[in-house]
């Protein structure tokens, strides 16, 4: 077992002004953010050019990188001191950073070409394409930071921007409601964060990656160690919709669905993984911890994938799916290095595919009149055959049909899972199963079986700005997998950054171990479940009332429910009963401390009189209270 | 012996006009309470070997700011009492609770520190050359800084005073041939009848009587009227009062319809400012 | 007479140049109000308030750059000018500065003062342009005095420097144009509660002189070791000395008076007193409890806390609530102080006295500048009444006025301390310094308050970019160049101080490495 | 005797301060601070006595000078907003509250 190698003051060239990729799309936000209404002819135009420039960037640190020797792929740019023994800026460009940025700028870019299409009718073009800049500058500089508060920065800066892009219509009261409840569940897992950043501060004096390396075994007790791995993973946890905190991905689904894919799909959600997989060292150095991320990330696999087996919605199905897919990733990256590389791996491929089917979708909604429900679709496959080509080669990727992309990955984890502890391997691999049916499901529903459009829908196929990206896409789904995984070429790429395993077992082209072939039948099983039930058999409009587990599923598992009687029932009752003190003739100033925040706020405003009187009274008796505090404590 | 019969004739005198003070009703009277216990902590002072202070508070407080305040209780309306019925929720209560309890803590501090008997300031004073020089060498030297500095708080309290209550003429004072013009020019340029005689009342609240027996609207002080009305103090020939009523009502209902101005006596200043309007 | 002669006394005329300035200019205010023609006034006062203000700084930045930092208190005792008397000078007078470009902005002020609210005389003093010009020296004597009060070496001095900067802030308070008659009520509320808060403090003086026998800090910090048996005198006025100053930075249980005042106030006159009364008030209460009392910590310390504490808390959660930008400002400056406080109490060596002072001075330069943008803005979103304090008058300003909305927020963010803003660092200076004076418990209090202010600092932001804006919104004043002055220069040092501020840090360190002269 | 005169002043501060509390009328309440000043000033004069410096005498002095300054602008303002509401009743200025 190797660890990651030391990071290296870098200048000159292309990685020298890495920083420029945060820069440029930066750049792009604030001139159509400030420049208003006048951006409004050539905004959007702006807005890809920044995200092209920032994606060319990217593509020449790459190569520069590919360049150096193994031992020497982690550059640091140092950029300024922010408080001398505090922070700095810094730009941190190794194997783990460069792949995010790749596929941030690249998927990103494909994404901004396709918004120019879907939000052509949209007034407020500019103002979006305003905010997705604003994303991928944030979300860049929460990758390429060399150190946790800059990470801090970005992953509050993208909390922002998917709160400003859900929002976004926001005349829909949903839209409102679903991106405050994405805001506030991000809090929670946000607070998290910070308090393990705070705690690694204390405990290190240092928040650069530079010096957190893999001894920070020897620097901290593994109690320490343990809080902070748990703490991080509460703040990955919110980020990337694992349980507890699943509860917003699916509602955010309100937002365009350029930003579903972009932000919901391809990269934000998975920052939580970035964050694991960097902080290796300290989940490494705390096996309890690690334990726990495994089951988190078994838990949502299994929570989405049951969740996505219910929704008529197309884009919640795909968001229980994202979230069923990030719960792969967990796993993966709860591994240790053996899993690192197929987490990531996984994390890439699934950006290709789910971006790719989210777009799909979001071009047969817009054929659709952005009719959602996919009881209303049905045999489009003839109508609009570019997207329902792109979207089954999707489909097919992320069942992990063999030799596409997802077959690899996926298949990379659920071996690496299964090798190392056999019950969260076989809860994978009936995760996939389920996979097979809900994705099957999908297609079947979407794309063939009989029409049952609504009467004034004729759909048609989305323009070419919308329709190359899906191909590009589909490429990536296609291939990216065996190029990656294969002869463990993405292993070995990343392993400076991220440490290598003891054994690194050679991948197999098709792989034949009791594990695939398991999921293959469960695959192939769902796939056919659901090809009897959608396919073959009548769908119905109306969802029919279904059974006990088929309500369990389509309200999210009752995770609304859970969070209404764990968290608000109890601050209600909590309210109630100090109104009922209060009721009972108590100061109200006193008991009001101990109420609700919001409810103690109406109640002590009441002491604010107005009676300059009064005001005198809390004068005076302040006075009496602290002369006779004085002179107990003096006499003490 | 001497002071310590002045100090408990003059603290039981001082702390009953300072109860006297915080408890009459009149505010007049709460003020001459005030200038009782100036008075008794000048002679205080002078007990305590402080002439000049005494002097000073006799001069500038008592004399001086008592006179402020009283001036400016007369402006406000000198009679005003104070109901002493307590509008705010347990105010009285907290107040005299805290009140005690301060008082205590002061008392329990200041009780429990034995003091050597007093140094007296006569020797410095004799050195000196008496207690005026002494004081005012301290101020000239080391405290003249804050001598200085109290310069800045005369000035801010004339100019404050003259700020917030000093109203400058906007426009020239009405002269008599203005108040005589606009008298002519408006609606009455004789006086208003006069108000009634009779053999019983002679008093500016009788209506006079027009030729045929009724009651000269003109007359009648209105502001006086409504208030006799409203505490019954109307003629006690019931025809008159009636009249009264039916005058007033015509004229308020005048009012409603002409606006405020019918039927009022002109203001000087109200006639000015029409003219320049035209 | 006896023929003693009186030795002259000396006063260092350069070094207290600054403050002699300002007096000085002062009085020459008076004099214009009393020879110039009206219309002329105005045009005089400006300049010279400015030139004042700005001579001043100079000749303090004079002082530090030519002369050092004198070690010896000046004027017989009575003044010390030290390391952090001079900054706080220059941070009083750049912000008074500032405050005074606003100030000179039109329809702040009263056209005349006297005029019943609402009557003849006040409209025919409006259309005639009156103004009130006398606000300009009110407003250099009040400044003069908040140079005095953290510099002053005794408590006399103190005492009167406390009654020069607040008898014309009450005066200033009751001189709003529009909505007078909260103006005059804020005006009445300030005079009481300050009289009465004086009262307290002049007591506790009183006690103090009668367990030193002095009112010199330095006598009293020798008496601490030599009197014996008077402990009692000493801790009642202790407590009493810090009521009074405690009033004066608006800590619970004495922060009553703040919400009202600020929101009666004129605008303008509010940004004077959030920063630089708050600034004085501060510098006035460390001289007493770390010169004089110093040696007292471990008696006043708990109490400290529990001002703290209840300051922190009762700003925070009170600010919830309000629906008036001025009053919501007002709570958060409540808060503010408790956050400071936290390096009031962080005391221990002389390592870590300089720490918590230099991050409590670097602390109010960040807020000082920010609180005084915020209000700036304040003073453009207007009504058909005057400024519209209403909240919800707020709502969608973001799509009303997008820059000033922005500047706004970008201010909210900085009170709630988030990186890259000034309050981020002024927070993080003082809350690790008390983490390093054992004041742990103190700061957990802080970062929970923190993350409930950052709710209603938030809140505001969301009301201005998310919500529909009303029909007949108010409209936006076209800045005058004083007050987009004002509004620039605060933004400005937000950033700065944001993201560079290690300058200002180093600064701050400098003017506390000597601590206070005694 | 130091103690008695202390005693009597805070005796006098506190009902001053009650004062300030319980009464209505603007003036009136200023009296009571008034009173609490001059409170202030008798501990001032014994404790001069006490330690046989004139220290005390002379910040009596101030504070009499400070005193005076104080009450115009006090009643310049009680004025003010007598003439605007027709009332000097503190209770009356009730605007600005919650």
């Amino acid at each position: 077992m190797e660890s990651p190698v030391e990071i290296v003051q870098h200048t000159g060239g292309a990685i020298g002004y890495s920083w420029l990729m945060i820069a440029l799309p930066l750049l792009g936000a604030a001139i159509l953010l400030l420049g208003g209404r006048r951006t409004d002819r050539w905004g959007h135009l702006l807005g890809v050019a920044m995200s092209l420039g920032a994606f060319a960037v990217a593509v020449a640190s790459f190569v520069q990188l590919l360049a150096l020797n193994p031992g020497e792929r982690r550059r640091g740019i140092e950029l300024f001191e922010f408080i001398p023994g505090m922070a700095d800026l810094g730009v941190l460009i190794d194997p783990l950073s460069i792949s995010f940025a790749l596929l941030i700028t690249g998927v990103g870019s494909l994404i901004h070409i396709y918004s120019i299409g879907y939000m052509s009718h949209d007034h407020d073009r500019r103002r979006f394409f305003a905010y997705l800049n604003l994303f991928v500058a944030a979300m860049l500089l929460l990758v390429l930071s060399d150190n946790y508060l800059g990470l801090f920065v970005g992953w509050e800066g993208v909390g922002l921007a998917s709160y400003l892009l859900i929002g976004f219509w926001q005349f829909k009261p949903s839209a409102a409601t679903a991106a405050k409840k994405a805001f506030v569940i991000n809090r929670v897992g946000d607070f998290g964060l910070l308090i393990g950043i705070f705690t690694i501060w204390t405990t290190f004096g240092s928040l650069a990656f530079r010096d957190l390396g893999a001894d920070v075994a020897t620097q901290a007790s593994e109690g320490t160690l343990t809080a902070i791995g748990l703490l991080l993973l509460v703040g990955a946890c919110g980020k990337s919709a694992q349980l507890p905190l699943q509860a917003w991905l699916l509602d955010a689904m309100e937002g365009p669905t350029p930003v579903s894919a972009l932000i919901h799909a391809a990269t934000m959600v998975t920052a939580g993984v970035y964050l694991v997989v960097r902080s290796g060292a300290f989940f490494e150095a705390a096996p309890t911890a690690q334990l726990v991320v495994t089951i988190v990330g078994v838990a949502t696999l299994l929570a989405g994938a049951i969740i996505g087996c219910a929704k008529d919605d197309i884009k919640k199905g795909l968001a229980g799916s994202t979230m069923s897919q990030i719960g792969y990733m967990m796993l993966g990256a709860g591994l240790g290095p053996a899993g690192y590389a197929f987490a990531i791996g996984h994390l890439i491929t699934h950006g290709f595919f789910k971006a790719n089917m989210f777009l799909g979708a979001g071009s047969v909604m817009h054929a659709m009149n952005d009719e959602v429900d996919m009881r209303r679709y049905g045999a489009l496959f003839p109508v609009m055959k570019v997207t329902a080509v792109t979207f089954v080669i999707g489909y097919l990727a992320i069942i992990g049909f063999p030799l596409l992309s997802g077959y690899y990955t996926k298949e990379g984890i659920i071996e690496t899972a299964m090798h190392h502890n056999p019950v969260l391997g076989w809860l994978a691999v009936l995760g996939a199963g389920l996979t097979g049916f809900y994705m099957s499901r999908m297609v079947f529903m979407t794309f063939f079986g009989k029409k049952r459009w609504a009467d004034d829908a004729h759909p048609h196929e989305s323009p070419a700005v919308m329709t190359v990206p899906l191909i590009i896409l589909s490429i990536g789904s296609i291939g990216l997998g065996a190029f990656l995984v294969l002869g463990n070429r993405f292993a070995t790429f990343l392993a400076p950054a991220v440490g290598t395993p003891a054994e690194m077992p050679e991948p197999h082209v098709f792989g034949v171990g009791p594990a695939a072939l398991a999921t293959l039948a469960l695959v192939a099983a769902g796939a056919a479940f659901a090809w009897m039930r959608y396919g073959a058999a009548e769908v119905p409009v109306t969802a029919p009332r279904g059974s006990f587990l088929t309500t369990f599923a389509r309200r999210d598992l009752y995770g609304d429910a859970l969070n209404e009687s764990l968290f608000m029932r109890p601050g209600q009752w909590l309210t109630r009963l100090s109104v009922f003190f209060d009721n009972r003739g108590i100061d109200g100033l006193v008991n009001g401390l101990a109420a609700g925040i919001g409810g103690t706020s109406g109640r002590l405003r009441r002491v604010q009189t107005g009676y300059v009187r009064s005001y005198a009274l809390s004068i005076f008796f302040g006075a009496a209270v602290v002369v006779g505090a004085l002179l107990y404590v003096g006499n003490m | 012996m001497g002071e310590t019969i002045t100090f408990w004739v003059l603290a039981v005198v001082s702390v009953a006009a300072a109860l006297g003070l915080v408890f009459s009703r009149k505010a007049v009277y709460s003020a001459l309470m005030l200038g009782v216990v100036m008075l008794s902590l000048a002679v205080l002072y002078a007990v305590q070997d402080a002439p000049f202070l005494a002097a000073v508070q006799i001069i500038v407080y008592t004399g001086a700011v008592m006179m402020l305040f009283l001036f400016v209780l007369m402006l406000v309306g000198v009679d005003s009492s104070d109901s002493l019925v307590e509008t705010i929720r347990g105010q009285r209560f907290w107040a005299i609770v805290a009140g005690l309890g301060f008082a205590a803590l002061l008392a329990l501090a200041i009780g429990n520190v034995v003091f050597t008997p007093a140094v007296g300031v006569g020797q410095v004073t004799q050195a000196k050359g008496g207690n005026i020089p002494a004081l005012a060498e301290m101020i000239f030297t080391r405290h003249v800084f804050a001598f200085e500095v109290t310069s800045a708080l005369l000035i801010t309290a004339a100019l404050g005073a003259m700020v917030l209550a000093h109203r400058e003429r906007v426009r020239p004072k009405a002269t008599q041939r203005d108040l005589a013009r606009a008298r002519f020019s408006g609606p009455q340029p004789s006086p208003l009848p006069g108000p009634g005689t009779y053999a019983l009342h002679n008093a500016i609240d009788m209506p006079a009587l027009l030729p045929d027996g009724s009651v000269s609207a003109k007359s009648i002080n209105r502001v006086l009227a409504r208030h006799e009305l409203e505490d019954d103090f109307t003629p006690t020939d019931p025809e008159k009062a009636a009249m009264i009523r039916e005058a007033l009502a015509k004229g308020e209902a005048e009012e409603r319809e002409h606006g405020v101005e019918a039927e009022q006596p002109i203001q000087a200043k109200d006639a000015v400012i029409k003219e320049d309007g035209q | 007479m006896n023929g003693t002669t009186i030795p002259a006394p000396t006063i260092e005329y350069a070094l207290l140049a600054p403050m002699l300035i300002v007096f000085g200019a002062a009085i020459v205010g008076v004099l214009v109000e009393a020879f110039f023609p009206r219309y002329l006034r105005k045009s005089v006062h400006v300049p010279l308030t400015l030139l004042a203000l700005a001579g001043a700084f100079l000749m303090t930045v004079l002082q530090v750059v030519r002369e050092g930092v004198p070690t010896t208190p000046s004027a017989m005792g009575a003044v010390a000018v030290d390391g952090p008397a001079l900054f706080i000078w220059g941070l009083i007078l750049v912000l008074a500065i500032v405050s005074t470009l606003l100030i000179n902005d039109e329809d702040q002020f009263v056209a005349q003062a006297a005029a019943v609210p609402g009557s003849a005389d006040e409209e025919e003093a409006v259309r005639s342009g009156y103004a009130q010009t006398e606000v300009y020296p009110l407003l250099l004597f009040s400044v003069g005095g908040m140079m005095l009060f953290p510099a002053s070496n005794d408590l006399l001095i103190m005492f009167v420097a406390l009654e020069v900067l607040s008898l014309p802030l009450y005066l200033l308070c009751g001189l709003a144009r529009r909505r007078r008659l909260l103006s005059q009520e804020a005006s009445v509320k300030y005079f009481l509660l300050g009289a009465f808060s004086s009262a307290f403090f002049l007591y506790g003086m009183a006690l103090m002189y009668g367990y030193a026998g002095s009112l010199d800090l330095k006598a009293i910090s020798a008496a601490l070791g030599t009197v014996s048996g008077q402990n009692t005198l000493l801790l009642a006025g202790t407590a009493m000395l810090g009521v009074g100053l405690l009033f004066k930075l608006g800590a619970a249980p004495f922060q009553a008076w703040k919400p009202d005042v600020y929101q009666g106030a004129p605008t303008a006159v509010t940004a004077l007193m959030a920063s630089t009364v708050l600034v004085s008030a501060f510098g006035a209460l460390l001289r007493v409890f770390w010169v004089a009392l110093g040696n007292l910590d471990w008696d006043w310390r708990p109490v400290m806390w529990g001002v703290a504490i209840l300051t922190m808390v009762v700003g925070a959660i009170l600010a919830i609530t309000q629906t008036d930008i001025k009053r919501m400002l007002a709570y958060s400056s409540i808060a503010h102080s408790g956050f400071i406080l936290t390096g009031v109490i962080a005391t221990g060596a002389f390592e870590q006295n300089q720490g918590a002072l230099s991050a409590i001075l670097f602390y109010l330069a960040a807020y000082g500048f920010t609180t005084v943008g915020a209000f700036a803005v304040v003073t453009m979103v207007r009504d058909a009444g005057g400024e519209a304090g209403h909240l919800s008058r707020w709502a969608g300003l973001g799509k009303r006025a997008p820059i000033l909305a922005g500047i706004f927020a970008f201010f909210l963010l900085a009170f709630a301390g988030i990186p890259l803003t000034s309050g981020f660092f002024g927070k993080y200076a003082v809350f690790s310094a008390a983490v390093a004076g054992d004041a742990l418990p103190l700061v957990v209090v802080g970062v929970v308050t923190s993350a409930i202010a950052a709710f209603f600092y938030v809140r505001v932001i969301v009301l201005m970019f998310f919500s529909e804006p009303a029909a007949d919104g108010p409209t936006i004043a076209t800045p005058t160049i004083g007050t987009s002055a004002v509004v620039a220069l605060a933004a400005a040092a937000t950033v700065v101080l944001g993201v560079f501020p290690q300058p200002v840090l180093d600064l701050a360190g400098e003017a506390a490495s000597a601590l206070f002269i005694r | 005797m130091t103690t008695h005169y202390l005693v009597l002043s805070a005796l006098l501060f506190a009902i001053g301060a009650v004062g300030v509390l319980l009464r209505r009328n603007a003036i009136v309440v200023f009296m009571c601070v008034e009173l609490m000043l001059n409170a202030c000033n008798l501990a001032f004069v014994t404790f001069a006595r006490q330690h046989g410096n004139l220290d005390g005498q002379l910040i009596a002095f101030f504070v009499m000078v400070v005193a005076a300054a104080e009450v115009v602008i006090g009643l310049a303002i009680i004025v003010m907003i007598f003439r605007t509401r027709r009332s000097a009743s503190v209770d009356d200025a009730n605007l600005l509250k919650y």
